[in-house]
């Protein structure tokens, strides 16, 4: 699918707006989703159209997710969203314990077919309980498929695939600073878009691979560094739980020299999962020690001053590159200025 | 045989099977750990007997009685139970995740309290694709109550109206604890205050009575497709897990469970030499079928992850 | 100044520091989201009249107002709004995780519900210490009483019997979504299920109504070492969260807040003009306080971590 | 500390008493703590000793895990237990949200010092939700301390820092297949034994990092092929969340190879993250691929056909080593069987 000049909420809405006309079993499940803000935009007008099948929550996350569950197994497409992946922590137990074991534990007697959208948070004082991504504890669960679209054309592919063809539990977590963004050439072609990776940039002198949000600063990165005669490859790694690990290993056999830059933290996280399948294959392929750049290790903080030098951004990409390509901490590459992204992206505000 | 007799033998065989599973256990044929359902099944009986095949029961790790009370057949149990390829699940289940899809018993779950949000779900489905025939019993132990998953359950079941049977199979116990080392709060009243019609029975050793109640419990869930309540008291008389007894432990009323036992009509002796043979004969065609079953293998091992 | 005068002037100090943040919001200056409690103010002046020092709150998001009542200093509150190293917690918290240890305000979550069960374990702690003085008040919205938690709360409480005041501030709203939407009990008849005396207050825009219920409140939990539960109802004049209003889109009923408003004391005018310039000075050296702290840096990132 | 010939759990027991005697804010909240099974016979007695500090609990793990929060601010020092680590994933709201937080999200006006018990269970059918694992997911979270004791020397240390000494949260990772098992010549001296990891066998042909019960495993492994001159060094993670980088970056510049054995799935899991460690400092320490030995990507089975291949054992870590040593799937290294575990230490029927 080829997107042009829509932004990814734009996306996210035509995506649940299209999956409610073309299958009368998704339902959606969630606070706020019937309201005028509609989710963050993506469900506006969607329950006047619907009113049985798009249902305003209680408070209670977990019993939510279990009725989503019961109402997958009795033949519905639950899609339940969540306004802060956060708040994701509440349904631990139905989503591990539950949906993602369902069918192995039966021996197949059952599906459960059914979605979760879970929204990462960032900048504006979001603070430590509004911000987390919690993407490596899903992947590690046999059973789940945990995607991460960086783009309107991910959406796109992968919503529809997860809701029409696919059969079993997918989390989805969006990223609210991409909300409002508009993208352009943003194509994504896959016969099974909640698997595998996208490459993004063909480059011979590193290989970058990113999540989410951290995708478009990866972007913004290599545009810099093209103009020093670096050549940045890039690959979206899309599907954690399912990334396309020839792609990986394909391009860091190229290249040798390997950046990760996550949304999370890095420990036991995408940054980890990458170097595992590395090195079940091949260390030797590396070149040079990997950097792996995601949040600092710390809950996130609320001011501004500190929230900027929590996250890394195209500044900290460009300054991993360099040091990679020249295999020195000192390199004559001059720096892009640490602005933060929130002030790059958009001026955001919230709504929150 | 009348409806009180039909009942009564149900509810033996539930427990010639229980009773087969503990003479089976030392040999180690069954590895799974096993919560025997033996002096409650009384429960399963009666309630389930006011079910039709396509009302749906979420049940618990405590799962014989509901599995064989609403269908489900022996051979495939005992073939899950010893871990075999032609068991319900292909020995991936065990005793403690028992279901029955073509009987309506879906998965059993062995985190407390974690299916009765999935009945409320599965009435959620119901209601928007417009049935009104089915109803959709929420199992549950009386330690189950204490999760908050039970009471979100509950405000939702209500909120929107679903035809949902709340069935407490109250045994007074979790493990070892009693309920009034657990709750503080008077079941009637917290259930009134969802505006959730209360049905309770102290006799829950009655497969009649269970009958009888649970009739007019399925009634009002069948004809108001809104929620209600049905309490059942209700005696366990082995061990939490495992195939003994733990009367001699001290920790439970001594005499208890005696008592309960001389009114419970399952222990009744006419009863039992009446119907024994036959059902020693089903049973054992059953632990046959699972014997003669072979253990899975490596090639099922990675199949339906997903 | 009577009691009653007092609480007005506290409740305008309160309503004036949020609109001075509403006054400072388009600078930026403050890059945190706000849920500001207008409209809710006599909830928190008249409950935390009846409050030692050493008496503990747990609270929300929307803490400002708790924040300030329980005795919170202005200063540290402005210069962690603006996320300055001499804000309360260094700016590392931002206004939805207020806390004043010293006041004996507990850190605010920003999950709903999730500290109602910390304000029974801090009396559970209490009740082992053998101290017989204190009281606990869990602080949370309407919204919140949909979670679990907030019911397995209450039945702690109730069993171990501990001296927790549950304090639900209704302002009827979650985010945009009615209660209608989302509750079906009867919120009397559901503690009454627990034995926890309730207490009721419809006129919450009214301080001292709201200082004499609490009183009774308190004092029932403070004299019999065993919760209570206090629901005030009142209204948020502004929208959820953020600085503006949210009258006009509809979602309320038209009218709604004009009335209250009508009632509410701290709109009144010779009120406002008796006491304006004091106020008026004190937040200003609070916000010249903020604006004089440093920004925390590099050093201030990986601290407190463990 | 040194421990001769005392059970695991003998030092679970002996942990628990001697909180109690030495501590007066120790308080032990769980299910059955106070019955007489006492949690695998570690809580025993306590109850009757101790009645207003060892408390039966209802079945509420989200409100009991923030119960322990607010007992915590309020100068107690908690341990809450879990029968199942399974069933943790209920508490991961309060523990992930607000316990690792709580610290850092007040700048430090608050610490939350306790301890949550996990008990991880294997065999006799536990099935998919009495047998899983942890701690990636829980180390992946700043403001956690999550360790995972291989033995008794290993608890009496760590219990005893923790809850005397650390003033944070602390997670216990417990292997219920280990709590009948005695120990000889074990010893654990550390000054901060919640971090770091412990050397348990010198060697010089291959580095083994093990986790929980998979070092014993690793022991006999070792055993085996030290028969055959093949000299197996072996690193105990035991901190999984602050584990001794550089004993394992020595070992492996040492030994050139790495065999990684967790109980847990390798995805985003120990496996990954020890990766992590070596490619960040130098990739090139590895002469061959690392091989990861895990659960199945599967939910566990319950049939014991299933289980014993779901598991990796000693015969796995024997044929990883071999490979490795030999650089090559095809070896003279003849296996030993493939035994079940809990065949081999202990006929484990119960109690559960
Ligand atoms: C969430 C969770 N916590 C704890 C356990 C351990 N456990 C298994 S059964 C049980 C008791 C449940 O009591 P009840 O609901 O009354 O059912 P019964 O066993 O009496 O049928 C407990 C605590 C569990 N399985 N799940
Ligand atoms: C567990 C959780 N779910 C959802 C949210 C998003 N959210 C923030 S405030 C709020 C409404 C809470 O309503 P109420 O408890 O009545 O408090 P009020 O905001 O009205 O003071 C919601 C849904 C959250 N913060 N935490
Ligand atoms: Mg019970
Ligand atoms: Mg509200």
């Amino acid at each position: 699918m080829s997107t042009n000049k829509i932004t990814y909420r734009d996306a996210l809405a035509i995506s649940m707006e299209r999956a409610l006309a073309n299958n009368a079993n998704v339902i959606i499940l969630g606070q706020g989703v019937t309201d005028f803000k509609g989710l963050f935009g993506t469900t506006i007008g969607l329950h006047e159209k619907y009113p049985n099948r798009v249902i305003e929550v209680p408070l209670a996350e977990d019993s939510i997710a279990g009725i989503c569950i019961g109402a997958s197994l009795n033949g519905m497409y639950p899609i339940n969203t969540h306004i802060r992946a956060d708040f994701g922590l509440l349904v631990f137990n139905q989503l591990i314990n539950l949906a993602a074991k369902y069918r192995y534990m039966f021996g197949g007697l059952f599906e459960v077919p059914m979605m979760m959208r879970m929204i990462i948070g960032r900048s504006w004082g979001q603070g430590a309980q509004h911000s987390q991504s919690l993407q490596s504890l899903l992947a590690h669960i046999p059973g789940l498929r945990v995607v991460m679209p960086s783009s309107p054309a991910a959406i796109l592919a992968s919503y529809e695939y997860a809701i029409e063809k696919y059969r079993g539990p997918v989390v989805m977590l969006e990223h609210r600073l991409l909300y409002e963004l508009e993208f352009q050439d943003d194509v994504f072609i896959s016969d099974t878009p909640l698997d595998g990776s996208r490459l993004i940039r063909e480059g011979s002198d590193i290989t970058v691979v990113a999540t989410s949000v951290m995708v478009l600063e990866a972007k913004r990165a290599a545009e810099y560094l093209s103009r020093f005669g670096i050549m940045i490859e890039i690959i979206d790694l899309h599907s954690i739980s399912h990334p396309d690990k020839e792609m990986i290993l394909n391009s860091v056999r190229k290249t040798g020299k390997l950046v990760v830059a996550d949304t999370s933290w890095s420990a036991y996280g995408v940054a980890a999962e990458v170097s595992r399948i590395i090195n079940e294959i091949d260390p030797s392929m590396l070149a040079a020690p990997v950097i792996n750049l995601g949040m600092q290790p710390a809950p996130c903080p609320t001011s501004k001053s500190l929230e900027d030098l929590y996250y890394p951004d195209v500044h900290d990409l460009v300054n991993a590159a360099a040091t990679l390509h020249f295999n020195s901490f000192v390199h004559d590459i001059p720096l892009p200025e640490k602005q933060s992204m929130t002030d790059f992206y958009k001026h955001f505000k919230g709504p929150f | 045989m009348d409806q009180s007799q039909r009942l009564e033998y149900e509810a033996l065989r539930i427990r010639m099977v229980e009773e087969r599973i503990i003479e089976l256990y030392p040999s180690d044929l069954i590895q799974s750990p096993i919560h025997l359902s033996i002096g409650q099944e009384a429960v399963a009986v009666g309630v389930c007997a006011n079910l039709n095949p396509t009302d749906l029961v979420f049940i618990t790790y405590r799962g014989h009685a509901f599995y064989i009370a609403k269908g489900g057949k022996l051979p495939e149990l005992f073939a899950e139970l010893m871990g075999r390829r032609d068991g319900i699940s292909q020995g991936k289940a065990g005793s403690m995740h028992l279901a029955s899809p073509i009987y309506g018993v879906i998965g059993a779950s062995a985190v407390v309290a974690s299916t009765i949000s999935h009945a409320v779900g599965a009435a959620l489905a119901s209601k928007i694709k417009c049935e009104t025939d089915k109803i959709f019993v929420a199992n549950f132990g009386d330690g189950a109550m204490e999760q908050g998953a039970f009471y979100e359950s509950m405000n939702f079941a209500a909120l929107h109206k679903l035809p949902v049977l709340f069935l407490c199979e109250d045994n007074g116990l979790a493990v070892h604890s009693k309920k009034s080392e657990r709750q503080s709060f008077d079941l009637a009243t917290l259930v009134q205050a969802f505006n959730i019609p209360f049905y309770d029975l102290n006799e829950g050793f009655d497969p009649m009575k269970v009958f009888t109640v649970s009739k007019s419990a399925v009634g009002t869930v069948r004809s108001t497709q809104s929620p209600a309540f049905l309490r059942i008291k209700t005696m366990r008389y082995m061990e939490h897990v495992g195939p003994g007894e733990d009367l001699d432990i001290g920790f439970r009323p001594s005499g208890e469970i005696d008592r309960w036992k001389a009114k419970d009509p399952i222990s009744n002796k006419t009863l039992i030499s009446k119907h024994r043979d036959q059902i020693i004969l089903e049973i054992d065609a059953a632990v046959k079928f699972a014997l003669d079953s072979p253990l899975p293998t490596i090639e099922d091992l990675l199949t339906d992850v997903y």
